[in-house]
């Protein structure tokens, strides 16, 4: 039995001698607050980014394209510059940024309706010419933005706005699991499916990032990281059961792992693992 | 090990701590369960002023950084301190 | 001044290239294809990218990146491709991107969607309606000029005429003086310095208030921008034989041309008859037409569609004259918008017979 | 003053190659044209056009004429049209081996697909139909020409510039020399 | 006539279901996606069909193949969307086929599109504007009756308003009488006869020369629709206090609502002033208000854009009224076409002063 | 060695007693010329669909979705209704159809550029959530009707009008397998690519054809069918070649099979041909 | 007559469920009835706000109005723009556990969330309110107002209307009697 | 087996024929490779009103309807013959 230790002051410094280790926002998203709702796992997933970025140095030559959804709103607060697109076609202006400026890294950062619905082709294609860019899926099965409808990658049983007796293949068709359409397609250098729910998941999406955004520096091709992301709001959940929701219901069909490695072949100690199905192995 | 103490320990080493931005807190709890020592708690009563409950620290924080990690409104500043602090249960408690 | 025979889209893709342009992407239709196919075969010799893209929405998307930056880029359609473009093309105004736009149309049918838009809200293109080979290769220049000037797409309006017709022309880069310089592009070199740049059709730079964007305070700038648009751009009008006209001829590109001809065949038998033609179709040339067309007193549009150009000459001369459309659409069998109507007799018979209805109406 | 070529025949008779090769011809001959062809759909049968404007000032014409002073006639589907935009003194030349029907009065029928056969360009017709046209009128030197044959071919089909050449020479040779001049005070451009 | 108090979106819906539309597909965009989810609430229980389209390219391709059956069909947006489908929305006129397409836009920015066209070449849609949820549920049950009567698209163009607010509303089936039999429609039962039915944009039935299309010929009767649909289709209009009125309001949708308390507002300061609103944007009904405008001589033109309607107040009255424009684009933080300048007091204020102007002008 | 034996004429039936066994056009293909090149092997795949149609007796409950390309010319030549899309967009037409009338058999007839390019997002859409379609796709990997540029079924190093070094992956990307891209999806229940480059490929091709067809009729779900389609024009070619460029270039990338049966689990004798990575197992 | 109403607060805070709420209750005391709620995003905090216009005759106002009779403000964000709308002689509740700063004068508070916690409903701070106000001026009936609640409520939020309706009797149960009357010439509407 | 004389062959036994529509005709020759017997040969000269080269027929059908199957242009009708035609070679090559 454990027993809770009283509550110590947490406003300020401490006075004791140490260090910052994590210092609120990340050095590349800026100060204050966003508009995204209580336990979105979107901002956990572009600080991610962004601090793949800051690690590999490439603060100073990157170019985010980030597609229509809640983490739009997001956008303006990062300190990497960012090009917004419209619903659907960020991989297309991804792909005019980098034939123009080859030097730099260029992502985007789209959700599910974003990409998976509205702009399916525009990824598909660009995956397809094995365009030198970096494509991350904020992937939280819903738009989120507006109102938590169903998107082309709600699991069947998921309960959205308008499926509220969860997606029903005969009605709703079927989920399209992104990672797993991209894998084949020739262009595709890397794929990685992550998740925020946890602090294991969130370091292996940090791994995958960084892999993925260093691939693509060292012009493998087309690199792609999709993160399942909480989405309380849309879900019609409380944000505390979010994470077990995302990986008992959405990993358990869009599993994480590595989907697609071609450096893992020249490799002795890939940087591959091996998809896990429920996406929960954790210490949660 | 760190931590909230379990009935017999005497004391507990504490690692570090974290600042939290009450203001920009939301609420959602994320940081409660990602806390491996399970030092973080909710209010109950008090909000912020957007009307949030919101965390605080309870003695026994190993700097770990998960906290921050989880958090999607980047409330935490963790600290680890450059040595351990060793607290007496009997002294925090005051039992 | 070298002057070549070239087939019109070539004529374009050269002009576009010593203007500058380092950027195209589009997807064939006809006859805006040989337009692609000439860049493709242009822009990596001259250190471009020429991408034929998979769809015309993503030919306008890869236009938008690599205009953001800073690269003259442009790309294009006919009207029908443009017309799956037009979220794009209206947002690329609310992004304040400089891109140019071809419009190889079919026919005259897209007037109202160069000039009016069909994307969504308030906003303007820059266009411009070149009526033979050499002037499309000088305004496709100043497209490139203009769009950098006022950070706003410009397009240019040709038809299949335009694409497909041979001319000896001159593709020398013209100069039109200093554009600003673009100090809101991309290169990702403002990253971490705490003042990254965004180009946004929703977020007008870093957040002011930090956790909010405020979009509609964006999409009510439009109104001002236009407005400065309209009064800051030159109109452009070539006036033919006009001076004692009393009946004065408005058609533009290819038309114009055959129009040309009209107006010097029944010059020769005695008729008093002008033509002005507009260059800028936004800002159209109100006042100079209105000035010319009020003198007249009687203007006939003509049009290769059934009547579009003819609200702009309406609200131009706001009943100052009197204005008779007398065009109407022609098309060829496979509809590219070669015009059997566009043959100088039979348009001098359909001028002719116009005059006749418009004497009846004043004799009456 | 303007010269407008009328060219006329079905796809794949090599219309446009020809009006090409006279178009950059003129221009070769110090004189400015203008080129304008048309074809149903892009690759398949079907009429197919084209316009030629010579003239040894500015070309005053726009894209398509009414009238005409040439004309070749490659096939007799849509002739017609085009001969009856002939001005009076024009001169037409059609392929009388293809032909059905009467190509009209006054019009030239000259064995084009024989004789570019017999030069070993079985589907260069055109290309002899307009030699022919050029040694009637003086239009444009066989000279220049025969240059031009060269230069309008895509890379991929340079192999053809030979036989097309050859071709237009045996329609060149087909006529006996200008008996109608296009251009009466420059006679000096000849063969 | 049963009224219940109904969100906007719900009144629409229930109205499209009890006109008989019996298909709907749509893609989420505030503030049109409630109006496809009641209708995905309402549908499958009428025996119909709506689908959450991908986008709205996908949503309109469906609703497209669904009309193609004879089936009442219905789609929309927002302006923004509507700019995505433009392409099939010009060529859905083209393939005659009656579909009603919802606008609810955001703000006004939109009656260029909505009445011009966005897309490409010559076509139009008939328009109407209703200005609160009861005009609204019997408007679109009169598209439906437009669309197919004159088997052409017809489109509804509302606003975050109308989406939104509750109001007691009918939404009972109204009787607009007969519409022609859908001798076209494809069921398969004609395949296999010689005379297999075709729908297309771009042959006009069976091939009547065997083996070309005749596409242009298509394109060119397009003209002769227009004008059969301009001349055939009744306008329609309002005037509010016109009769003895020296200065006439024009304003459109939601916007002349709150003009109609302006108007009652300056009434009661003894000011002679009056409204007209357009319910039909097309066919505009300009000779009605023609006759209005000019017998008043000034017409002050409220929309909440940056100025598009003024342009057929001004061709309808061709300077024979003083037309000034008072609007201009208002927008919520978000965009979505809540405007903060609709406010009475704010819109009493700005007419006020456009009515000092206009004196000071007759003056000077 | 063989001798040919003497011309006889044929431009009369014979006298001879005997029955037609193939009269010019199929029963569903109006009389007269069409205005397709010569060679083309998209008549010869159109003419497959509507025998098969005709064999099942359906051909007064079809309505067949157009997409736009050289086939579209042909379209109004059919004794079978059709509905015309834009380019790209026949499957969602095929969608509205269908869901308005569900007995209807609903089938699409659409180029590489119409499907692959244009409208790639529409028929994985359509795929993925199992509508009850046949979409079929005439895949000659060029636009022909505009002129033969590559499109994003291009195989590399095929010759087209703007790569005419062959497609090359560095410049252009890499063609899209469509069948495969498809097969993975879980609304689909049937995918054959088949060729019209010979008699034995165009047998089979019939009887996928018909085993889509059947399908769809029995509710299974999405079917789809792939044809490879000659275009001697837009490959540059002369109009003989164009069979074994097909089975050489083309069929060696894009290989002629059945790709995905679910019916055939439940069969004694599957109707499943194995991957025939040549296309050219024939008697040609 | 026009009963205008102004709700205000951040979102979260259930104003557009209290105004539907009202709305409805307004339609079953057989008055009629015009809501307009506006909210930044659809998802996410920032200002919320409705309108409510309730009438005894038919509502003749546009969806928003510069002038209301009654204001409820949830929070202090937004709460300066509504208090400036209200007419003289109007009535104004905040819910005074949450406001920061002064409401200004005149206006009532309401320990609204106190009480809907009091009354097991922590959340329902605005049904709280609502009370409050019915109470106040008679605008709708109590009776109408527990009936709308179980209405307003989509199915699968069904089990907070017990929640809700303890939460508006509770804020009810604060006023005394109905002080400043919205119709004076129908007072029978009463609890 | 029916189809062209092979050397030291004395007859052909003729299951069928076609008629040839020539006027539709493209010339693509897909329809000569088709044929199992390669009784179908190009005109070399002969070309219809379109301008293309057409096949004819020689002795020696079997009816097997592979030209219809191939042929782009919909040229042939096929008969079968209700009893094959023995045709001898003497005869019909005069030799
Ligand atoms: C063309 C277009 N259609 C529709 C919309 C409306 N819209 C905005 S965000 C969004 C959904 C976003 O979903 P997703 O990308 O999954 O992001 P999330 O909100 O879930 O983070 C939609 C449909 C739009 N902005 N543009
Ligand atoms: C929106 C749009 N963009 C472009 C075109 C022009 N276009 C017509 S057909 C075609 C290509 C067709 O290619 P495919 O579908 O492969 O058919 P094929 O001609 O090869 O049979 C194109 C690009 C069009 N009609 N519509
Ligand atoms: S709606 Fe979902 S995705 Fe959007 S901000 Fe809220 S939790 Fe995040
Ligand atoms: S994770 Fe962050 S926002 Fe959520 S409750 Fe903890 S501190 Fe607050
Ligand atoms: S750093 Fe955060 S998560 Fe880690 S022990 Fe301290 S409070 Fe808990
Ligand atoms: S271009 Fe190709 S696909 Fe088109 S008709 Fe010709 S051969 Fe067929
Ligand atoms: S296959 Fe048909 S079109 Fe081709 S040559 Fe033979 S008969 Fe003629
Ligand atoms: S039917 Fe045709 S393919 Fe068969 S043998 Fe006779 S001619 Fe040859
Ligand atoms: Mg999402
Ligand atoms: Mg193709």
């Amino acid at each position: 039995m454990t027993q809770l230790l009283p509550v110590i002051p947490s406003s300020e410094p401490p006075t004791r001698p140490g260090k910052v280790v994590d210092d609120f926002a990340p050095r590349l998203i800026l100060p204050g607050e966003h508009a995204l709702c209580p336990g979105c796992g979107e901002p956990i997933a572009i600080r991610s980014v962004v601090e793949m970025i800051d690690e590999l140095e490439l603060a100073a030559r990157s170019v985010g394209v980030f597609g229509i959804g809640c983490y739009t709103a997001f956008s303006p607060k990062l300190d990497v510059e960012v090009l917004q697109a419209l619903h659907g076609r960020a991989p297309s202006l991804a792909t005019g940024v980098k034939r123009a400026k080859p030097d730099c890294l260029v992502f985007t950062v789209q959700g599910d309706g974003d990409m998976v619905n509205e702009g399916l082709q525009e990824v598909i294609h660009t995956a397809a010419r094995g365009e030198n860019v970096t494509c991350i899926l904020l992937n939280n099965g819903v738009f989120g933005e507006t109102g938590g409808h169903m998107t082309a990658t709600t699991v069947l049983g998921q309960r959205t706005k308008n499926t509220l007796e969860g997606r029903d293949a005969k009605r709703h068709g079927y989920p399209i699991l992104m990672s797993e359409l991209l894998a084949p397609l020739d262009g595709v250098a890397f794929i990685a499916r992550c998740a925020v729910n946890n602090a294991v998941n969130i370091t292996r999406t940090r791994r995958w990032i960084k892999q993925a955004l260093s691939m693509q520096m060292a012009g493998a091709g087309f690199t792609f990281i999709e993160v399942l992301t909480m989405c309380p709001t849309g879900w019609f959940i409380e944000t505390g059961e979010a994470p077990d929701y995302l990986a008992d219901k959405i990993a358990a069909v869009h599993a994480v792992g590595v989907v697609k490695d071609i450096s893992a072949a020249d490799k002795t100690a890939p940087d591959k693992t091996a998809p896990d199905k429920t996406g929960s192995d954790t210490t949660r | 090990m760190a931590g909230p103490a379990t009935s017999g320990q005497q004391s507990v080493e504490v690692r570090g701590t974290v600042v939290i931005d009450v203001e920009v807190c939301k609420g959602c709890e994320l940081c409660i369960e990602a806390c491996p020592p399970r030092v973080l708690t909710m209010t109950e009563v008090e909000r912020n002023a957007e009307g949030y409950l919101y965390p605080r620290l309870h003695q026994g924080c190993i700097a770990c950084g998960l906290c921050a990690q989880v958090c999607p409104d980047f409330v935490f500043q963790v600290w680890r301190y450059d040595t351990p602090e060793t607290v007496s249960l009997a002294e925090v408690t005051g039992s | 001044m070298t002057r070549q025979l070239l087939e019109g889209s070539e004529a374009i893709a050269r002009a576009m290239v010593n203007a500058g342009c380092r950027f195209f992407a589009g997807y064939p239709m006809t006859p805006f294809t040989e337009v692609l196919e000439h860049m493709g075969k242009l822009l990596p010799d001259a250190g471009g990218v020429c991408i034929n893209a998979e769809s015309e929405l993503e030919a306008v998307g890869m236009t938008w990146g690599a205009a953001a930056t800073g690269t003259r880029a442009a790309t294009g359609s006919v009207g029908q491709g443009l017309a799956l473009m037009q979220e794009s093309l209206s947002e690329l105004c609310q992004a304040r991107l400089p891109v140019v736009v071809l419009n190889m149309a079919r026919g005259q049918g897209d007037y109202y969607q160069s000039t009016r838009g069909g994307g969504h809200g308030d906003y303007r293109h820059i266009v411009l309606a070149p009526s033979d080979v050499n002037e499309a290769a000088n305004l496709v220049q100043l497209a490139f000029h203009l769009a950098d000037t006022w950070r706003n797409p410009a397009l240019v309006l040709g038809d299949y005429y335009l694409a497909h017709v041979f001319e000896s022309v001159d593709t020398d880069r013209v100069d039109f003086g200093p554009v600003p310089d673009k100090d809101w592009k991309l290169t990702g070199a403002t990253g971490g310095t705490g003042h990254a740049r965004i180009v946004s059709t929703v977020a007008n730079d870093r957040l002011d208030v930090p956790d909010r964007l405020n979009y509609g305070q964006l999409l009510a700038k439009m109104d001002d921008r236009i407005e400065r648009m309209r009064t800051g751009i030159e109109p452009m009008m070539e006036s033919f034989r006009t001076d004692d006209a009393e009946v004065v001829l408005v058609a533009y590109g290819t038309p114009a041309r055959y129009l040309r001809q009209v107006v010097r065949n029944l010059r020769e038998d005695g008729v008093r008859i002008g033509l002005v033609r507009p260059i800028t179709l936004w800002p159209f040339p109100s006042d100079q037409m209105a000035a010319v067309l009020e003198r007249a007193g009687t203007a006939l549009v003509y049009e290769l569609n059934a009547g579009q150009m003819v609200d702009d000459v309406r609200l131009a001369v706001a009943g100052r004259a009197d204005v008779h459309f007398i065009g109407r659409s022609s098309f060829d069998e496979a509809g590219f918008g070669i015009a059997p109507d566009l043959d100088v007799e039979l348009l001098t018979i359909r001028v002719r017979s116009a005059l006749d209805a418009v004497a009846k109406e004043v004799v009456s | 003053m303007d010269r407008e070529v009328l060219l006329t025949g079905i796809g794949g008779q090599g219309v446009q190659l020809a009006a090409k090769t006279l178009a950059v011809a003129a221009v070769h001959d110090g004189l400015s044209a203008m080129l304008f062809g048309t074809y149903g759909g892009s690759m398949r049968g079907g009429r197919t056009d084209a316009t030629v404007v010579v003239s040894d000032d500015a070309v005053g014409s726009p894209p398509t004429v009414s009238r005409a002073w040439y004309a070749i006639g490659l096939h007799h589907m849509y002739w017609d049209d085009v001969r009856s935009r002939l001005r009076p003194g024009g001169l037409a030349i059609v392929d009388a081996d293809v032909f059905r029907g009467a190509p009209g009065e006054g019009v030239l029928g000259v064995h084009a697909t024989t004789v570019a056969s017999d030069a070993g360009a079985p589907r260069a017709a055109a290309m002899a139909a307009l030699g022919a046209l050029a040694a009637a009128t003086g239009l444009v030197s066989l000279d220049a020409l025969r240059t031009a044959t060269a230069e309008v071919l895509p890379p991929y089909r340079a192999q053809h510039a030979q036989t097309n050449a050859r071709a237009l020479e045996a329609g060149f040779g087909v006529i006996p020399g200008v008996t109608m001049p296009a251009w009466p005070q420059r006679s000096e451009v000849s063969v």
